[in-house]
């Protein structure tokens, strides 16, 4: 068997400064926090961070904020930790803001080969500013197009040692997505069971989508 | 009268709006209230847009569940026959027109139903989250809101701030009114009992067009 | 709690001719067929049928070809039903040949609010007629617009009483997203079990999506 | 040489493409074939695109599972560490490049990699299924078909039938031949042993560009 559990440098050590990172979470929920922890280590930066939120400056995303390792930040949401909205009014990162479902969608569409979406949300918004507008039946839509990334950092309840991957509860959100649209795919789980043991009705990412695989709160020796 | 008043008030006639059966997104603050004052054995299905159907009350102190949050980030529950999913279904439910009622917070709204709720240009800019994808795609908008931030009317000719969504607004329910939006503009409803129609029209800057009125349930 | 449950010919009852309805299934395979039971004993006619495939003559929704209930039919596939040809050759039945993945992303656009995807397949050969195409980052798409219909037929393996349903194994297919696009959703499932006894994570359609239930094999009296 | 023993060769030689850790999607007919010839513990996982990875081999009589079938609704079976999904996800791991090798049959194949596999006008429309969506997503396309029909050749200059998919073959596996589709033209890599290079010219419509050439492995 192709073995993908790896140690956090290991996984994250050909990350390049000016990567384009997808990073799992809602608030912190389901947020690869040992994954973060890894990234903080090494001395990556001018990232371009895409998550549903820059959580908090001591949880989540906002982490990587703090230590400015961003050159560029998509997110829906920045409101829960000020130093995001700090470095955007003093022009220190870009900070682009998309409305959740939009953002959700764009990710699937990376993931699933499709070039973007036609979306009603943003029409006659400062959201549309810069996008095609098309018609489909009399109605309005967005063209919000797709996004990918180099990597995925993404945050699973159980994975197998094939790194089928299994969320729970409210933690679910962006990962799944996240794993579908990244060149190298990272899932930080709390335990990895053997082969067989997940049933293929549960399984919510397949295997295929995933590169590597952390044990959360392993440390590097 | 204080705000927490005010805001129960408005919670608590928005909660009759609701009914078995309806799917329904609350948004972060005062719109959150309004769980409080659903009839006991209420089967109105609350949706959390981060990822599930079948938000619950908080947690008995000590029983929180890190993985089991609302959209605001405190800690919820989930009840029987609740559904977990990841935020593309979430939104598809949303966008999709699923969700029966949304109720939400805002700074401004006009006689259009423009709604306008998650920025202020260079002072506050939170970010939209769910709120533009709730606005267009709920089957109906519920606004709610006090009646003027600091002496200063919300209910507008015209929206001054950046749109969260354009025409979507379908009620405004503040702690002196209920004001229906209509294709002819804003049509008040109902009176606060402690209010007068001279007072809400003073406090509105929007025209308000005024039929028969009910005194609101409080 | 507001009931669910209801017997073919309750379910249907209110399907008029003309109506749009997709039909869950893959070869028969995940295919409501105690539903399908119920439109052959109904009069209704001149449907607009989408589905996956026309099944076989005896199965599927190849039963409703044979039966001469379908004036169009969008469908990836039908040839594993020789009457769904004979009829589209002789002028009888129109039939609009879709491929799988743009039919599946179309059904799951009707039900997410999208107005269409941009997919790259079909681009240089005759599906692209009469469709807009997009450039989106040099490349060319083709702009595939949403479906929704009247009703969605689809069958699960299980179901709550608030109509929360799981899939198993390849019974999945379309089920799920034709759940999401339907005024009116009609569930044929194995069995129904108490709100509570799904885990919420293992929950593939909410049942929120969900107007009826019907027992699989069920008659009217 | 008879029908069954070139599509046998066809399928032993493209098996020998396929390394472990590949996702693979086999079309229905001949490419299903390929599995067979896999080395035992081959970690090839082949997806199958009603709905699921990890299609094992066909069950024993009696074990037929009827929700367990592969695209061509034949009972088989899902190995240890599959896992099912809905026909969205499916194609989105075919269409989002997740396959990294798609074998399909074909009816006509050209110079530029054009490919025709669904439908003869007027005769023989079956549709095209999942073909379209894997020709243009998968990241290798090999074409597994024999050499010609009824003596015609099949590998053209350009196709003349309905396109499923516009320069999207890598590799045409026949009988006879390897044939690579480059950006110059389609390349002769390999001859079966019982063949001769202006036999394979003869029998092909297309230019093929001839350097090296290898025996065909059979």
């Amino acid at each position: 068997m192709i073995k993908k559990l790896r140690t956090p440098s290991e996984a994250l050590a050909e990350m390049p400064s000016g990567a384009t990172v997808m990073i799992g979470g809602f608030l912190g929920v389901g947020t690869p926090e040992t994954l973060i922890e890894e990234m903080l280590r090494k001395d990556t930066k001018d990232l371009t961070l895409i998550g549903n939120d820059t959580g908090f400056p001591d949880r989540g995303i906002g982490r990587l904020i703090v230590a400015k390792r961003a050159k560029k930040v998509l997110a829906s949401h920045v409101g829960t930790n000020p130093e995001t909205g700090r470095q955007m009014h003093a022009g220190e990162t870009e900070v682009v803001l998309v409305p959740q479902g939009t953002l959700a969608e764009q990710v699937r569409a990376g993931g699933a080969g499709l070039g973007g979406v036609l979306t009603p949300t943003g029409v006659g918004t400062i959201v549309e500013e810069g996008k095609q507008k098309i018609t489909v039946n009399g109605r309005e839509f967005l063209l919000e197009v797709a996004l990918q990334a180099d990597y995925a950092l993404i945050k699973a309840h159980k994975a197998d040692e094939l790194g089928n991957l299994v969320y729970r509860r409210a933690t679910r959100n962006f990962n799944p997505l996240m794993a579908m649209a990244a060149k190298t795919v990272v899932a930080e789980v709390e335990e990895i069971v053997p082969v067989g043991e997940l049933d293929p009705d549960e399984i919510i990412t397949p295997g295929l989508f995933v590169t590597y695989l952390v044990k959360r709160g392993r440390k590097d020796e | 009268m204080s705000k927490d008043i005010a805001r129960e008030r408005i919670a608590r006639r928005i909660a009759h709006e609701l009914q078995d059966g309806m799917v329904v997104n609350l948004g972060i603050g005062l719109p959150t209230w309004v769980a409080n004052f659903l009839p006991s054995g209420s089967e109105v299905l609350l949706q959390s847009e981060n990822g599930f159907v079948g938000l619950g009350p908080a947690p008995l102190p000590g029983q929180e569940d890190p993985d089991v949050t609302n959209a605001g980030g405190q800690p919820v529950t989930i009840v029987p026959g609740g559904a977990c999913f990841d935020s593309a279904m979430s939104f598809a439910i949303i966008r999709g027109g699923h969700v029966d009622v949304t109720v939400l917070g805002a700074l401004e709204v006009d006689e259009e139903g423009n709604l306008a709720n998650w920025m202020v240009p260079g002072k506050m800019v939170p970010g939209m989250g769910g709120a533009m994808d709730l606005t267009v795609g709920a089957r109906r908008v519920i606004v709610a809101m006090e009646h003027t931030a600091k002496g200063k009317p919300k209910i507008l000719k015209k929206c001054t701030l950046p749109l969260t969504a354009r025409q979507q607004v379908d009620l405004i329910v503040t702690e002196l009114a209920v004001i229906e939006v209509t294709p002819q503009g804003l049509v008040l409803k109902e009176i606060a009992p402690d209010t007068t129609v001279a007072e809400v029209v003073a406090q509105t800057e929007a025209t308000l067009i005024i039929n028969s009125i009910k005194i609101m349930e409080v």
